[in-house]
């Protein structure tokens, strides 16, 4: 079990994107949430074994069609109180 | 051990694939050369057409005797005759129930090629024939060959005739089991899926470009 | 949209051998294209009788229906001395142009589809490796790239890890760069070029240029061939036919990765020919 | 939804793929070694690819493409071989359609009451063949009717494939001779020519 912080640049404006993400994170049973500071900056944290995060990564460098992701990136976080499921905050 | 012959050959030829796959299952030894039918048209070579007026691949020359054979059912005969003489499970020849159906299967195998290997090398390869027609008629040589194996399937059998695998068998596979290939799929036809795998499941079996190897075997 | 972006490539139409057998018809991007003369002077002309450019690059003809094409790329490895360069025909695939360039940017399937020869089970693990997109021109480089093989090559003798590297200089054009076994310090260079017929269908013309001085040309260009030929059943059978830029309806992993910086770089320039570029 | 018959039994035993379209629906029917019927989306989620082009490993059917295995329990993915050693999650799964078989014939259907059994087939029959006809439900069992079969009783079940394509399933009197099976199998061509002409 690992947890990781994905952070995505560019035109991330529509709303498309926090259903798309969470749509993932379920297809890959990956707990955690989407922050989405605003139209160009968006932070998931997501919760689950190392290459399933990966696939989420992996995923949300394309995105759903109508966002265009820029520059990913993502570093490990040290939480231990991740609840169980993938919400939108 | 040394080789047996030699195989003018051409990787996907299905009539190249019948002699490769023979060869493999009765575990003969021979040397193979590679000839560029495509895109170098080398079977039209001055060297290849004094081999084979005829200009088609396979060539097979025997090691033994140094014989001409042309023609992929002669070459699948010769390769049973000399692996198991004259009582070869493979070419039952003068049997008199066998023999006839066997070469029934080995012409049958010919007007495989001349339908769906035209219409395969039409959609594969562009090749300059009515892929339309020769599709069509591949169409109808499956219906038949489905038409026989369901017979074979009432009497309880797996193979084009008897119970052991023939040559009229190994006539057949290639380009039924290459169909595909030419937009021809195998789903409205469960006796040639049945017998397709059978073959497949031989020991020995060989696969060519186009057809995969059973990997729930492996 | 699609259309217009793809109108401005270069394609491969032609090659010597081609030329040779005479005139011939053919599609570029849903229309009829008429393509006669020689390998030195082709003549190439649209369907209204319009005479379009040509150039004579790597092996093939090329050619283009846009009023501003981009220039067309360099591999530069075609121009070192000691390589042996080897065009490869031409194979027909009913499948989406850019399908065929991403199933060469693949290596997870070499275990299952080329089975005993690019890849064996149980070796189907596929290592980290990077991707980018190279600012400067524009291409996307998957680099690092490892994978155990137990006949990488027609001049391997046994099973080696090979590396591999991959280079996308256009969205129909996939070059490979691998493991030289007779000569551990340079790399074969294999590339595929790929003519889109339609959206839904291309005409795909292998070319390598090889150090390998001794396997006869017949032997080289079958190796390809059976490869290319272990594909294509796969091509003509994903769906949906198009290239989904969406990954909704797919399940990307890690080794996904080239496959997806692929269709990201797409995305981005709005290459959409033979692409779903919309949400289903 | 309505059950649709799909083929025979006998023509997927253990360890068997085979396609099969139900009401439009590009599906993929096998059974695993130990017996277990399936029918699915003939889709891997992975990337696209048939499944029926995939093979049978003990309970699962993988992908040809990239080996992805699925259960036949529920059609979870149980392997991803390009990461050997994950346990993927049970919400990667195939679209798994409901299958059943009766008196020799497989049926599928893509959704509805699970306790609703397939159609029962008159008592006494055997399966002989399944094959396709490039026309219609309507025309095939007019051709049908116009070309009786004497020596056997005959039944005809019909899956529409495409608008002009139908799988037609036959079954013949238990008591029918290994002769009058193949003369039966033959009249099923007489039709097809028949209609298709």
């Amino acid at each position: 079990m690992e947890v990781r912080e994905i952070r995505l640049e560019g035109r991330l404006g529509s709303d498309s994107l926090p259903v798309w993400v969470r749509h993932r994170a379920g297809l890959l049973n990956l707990s955690g949430w989407l922050d989405r500071a605003d139209a160009e900056h968006a932070r998931i944290v997501v919760a689950g074994p190392g290459p399933m995060i990966e696939a989420m990564e992996v995923s949300c460098s394309l995105g759903p069609a109508d966002v265009m992701v820029e520059q990913i990136s993502s570093s490990p976080l040290w939480l231990d109180d991740i609840p169980q499921g993938f919400s939108i905050r | 051990m040394s080789a047996a012959f030699t195989l003018y050959d051409y990787v996907l030829s299905g009539n190249c694939y019948k002699i490769r796959l023979f060869a493999s299952l009765l575990a003969m030894p021979y040397q193979s050369v590679a000839i560029d039918f495509y895109p170098g048209y080398e079977h039209r070579s001055e060297r290849m057409l004094s081999l084979n007026p005829a200009g088609t691949l396979p060539v097979m020359v025997t090691s033994a005797g140094g014989q001409v054979l042309t023609e992929t059912n002669a070459m699948l005969a010769w390769m049973a005759l000399h692996d198991g003489g004259a009582q070869t499970p493979w070419f039952p020849a003068v049997d008199p129930a066998l023999g006839p159906q066997v070469q029934q299967g080995l012409a049958f195998g010919a007007g495989l090629t001349d339908s769906i290997g035209l219409a395969r090398l039409h959609a594969m390869l562009d090749w300059p024939v009515d892929g339309e027609a020769a599709k069509r008629a591949g169409l109808k040589h499956l219906r038949a060959l489905e038409l026989h194996l369901t017979d074979r399937q009432i009497d309880g059998g797996l193979w084009w005739a008897g119970a052991h695998p023939t040559i009229a068998d190994l006539a057949c596979f290639p380009y039924v089991a290459l169909s595909p290939d030419a937009g021809l799929e195998h789903d409205g036809f469960p006796a040639i899926r049945r017998w397709l795998y059978a073959v497949r499941s031989l020991p020995g079996f060989a696969t060519m470009p186009g057809i995969h190897p059973l990997h729930e075997l492996r | 949209m699609s259309l217009a972006y793809a109108r401005n490539d270069w394609y491969v139409i032609a090659d010597r051998n081609s030329l040779e057998q005479g005139p011939r018809r053919t599609r570029l991007l849903g229309d009829e294209i008429h393509v006669s003369g020689s390998y030195a002077h082709p003549v190439i002309k649209d369907a209204s009788g319009r005479m379009l450019p040509t150039q004579i690059k790597f092996d093939h003809v090329w050619t283009t229906v846009g009023d501003r094409p981009r220039p067309l790329f360099d591999i530069p490895e075609g121009n070192e001395p000691g390589r042996r360069l080897v065009p490869c025909g031409m194979v027909r695939v009913k499948c989406s142009p850019l399908r065929a360039v991403e199933n060469f940017l693949d290596i997870a399937h070499f275990p299952f589809v080329h089975t005993d020869v690019l890849g064996a089970e149980p070796y189907t693990e596929v290592e980290p490796y990077k991707v980018e997109i190279r600012e400067q021109n524009d291409e996307v480089w998957a680099t690092k790239v490892k994978f155990f093989q137990p006949l990488a090559a027609k001049s391997a003798a046994g099973g080696i890890t090979t590396d591999y590297e991959y280079r996308v200089p256009a969205p129909t054009t996939a070059v490979l760069y691998k493991t030289c076994p007779p000569k551990p310090e340079a790399q074969d260079v294999i590339t595929i070029f790929v003519q889109p017929r339609s959206e839904t269908e291309c005409d795909v013309w292998p070319w390598m240029a090889l150090y390998d001085d001794d396997t006869p040309y017949a032997d080289l260009v079958q190796f390809q061939q059976m490869i290319f030929l272990q594909d294509r059943s796969i091509l003509e059978n994903q769906r949906p036919i198009k290239l989904p830029l969406d990954p909704r309806m797919e399940i990307p992993t890690r080794s996904d990765l080239t496959s997806v910086a692929y269709r990201r770089w797409l995305k981005k320039r709005g290459a959409f020919y033979g692409a779903l570029a919309e949400t289903l | 939804m309505t059950w649709r018959p799909v083929g025979l039994t006998r023509d997927v035993p253990a360890g068997r793929v085979m396609r099969a379209w139900v009401d439009g629906q590009d599906a993929v029917v096998w059974r695993s070694t130990r017996g277990v019927l399936s029918a699915w989306d003939n889709r891997c989620p992975h990337r696209g690819m048939a499944l029926s082009h995939g093979f049978v490993r003990g309970e699962d059917l993988a992908c040809l493409y990239h080996g992805w295995h699925y259960g036949a329990e529920g059609g979870v993915c149980s392997l991803i071989p390009s990461h050997p050693d994950l346990t993927p999650p049970d919400t990667i799964k195939t679209r798994a359609f409901q299958s059943a078989e009766s008196d020799g014939v497989i049926w599928v259907r893509l959704e509805g009451s699970p306790d609703l059994a397939p159609p029962a087939i008159a008592p006494g029959l055997d399966p002989l063949r399944s094959f396709e006809i490039r026309a219609r439900e309507g025309d095939i069992a007019h051709g049908a009717a116009a070309k009786p079969f004497e020596p056997a009783i005959l039944s005809l079940l019909f899956n529409p494939i495409a608008h002009d394509r139908t799988l037609v399933t036959v079954l013949i009197d238990a008591q029918a001779t290994s002769d009058q099976r193949k003369l039966a199998s033959r009249w099923c061509e007489d039709v097809r020519r028949e209609v298709e002409a």
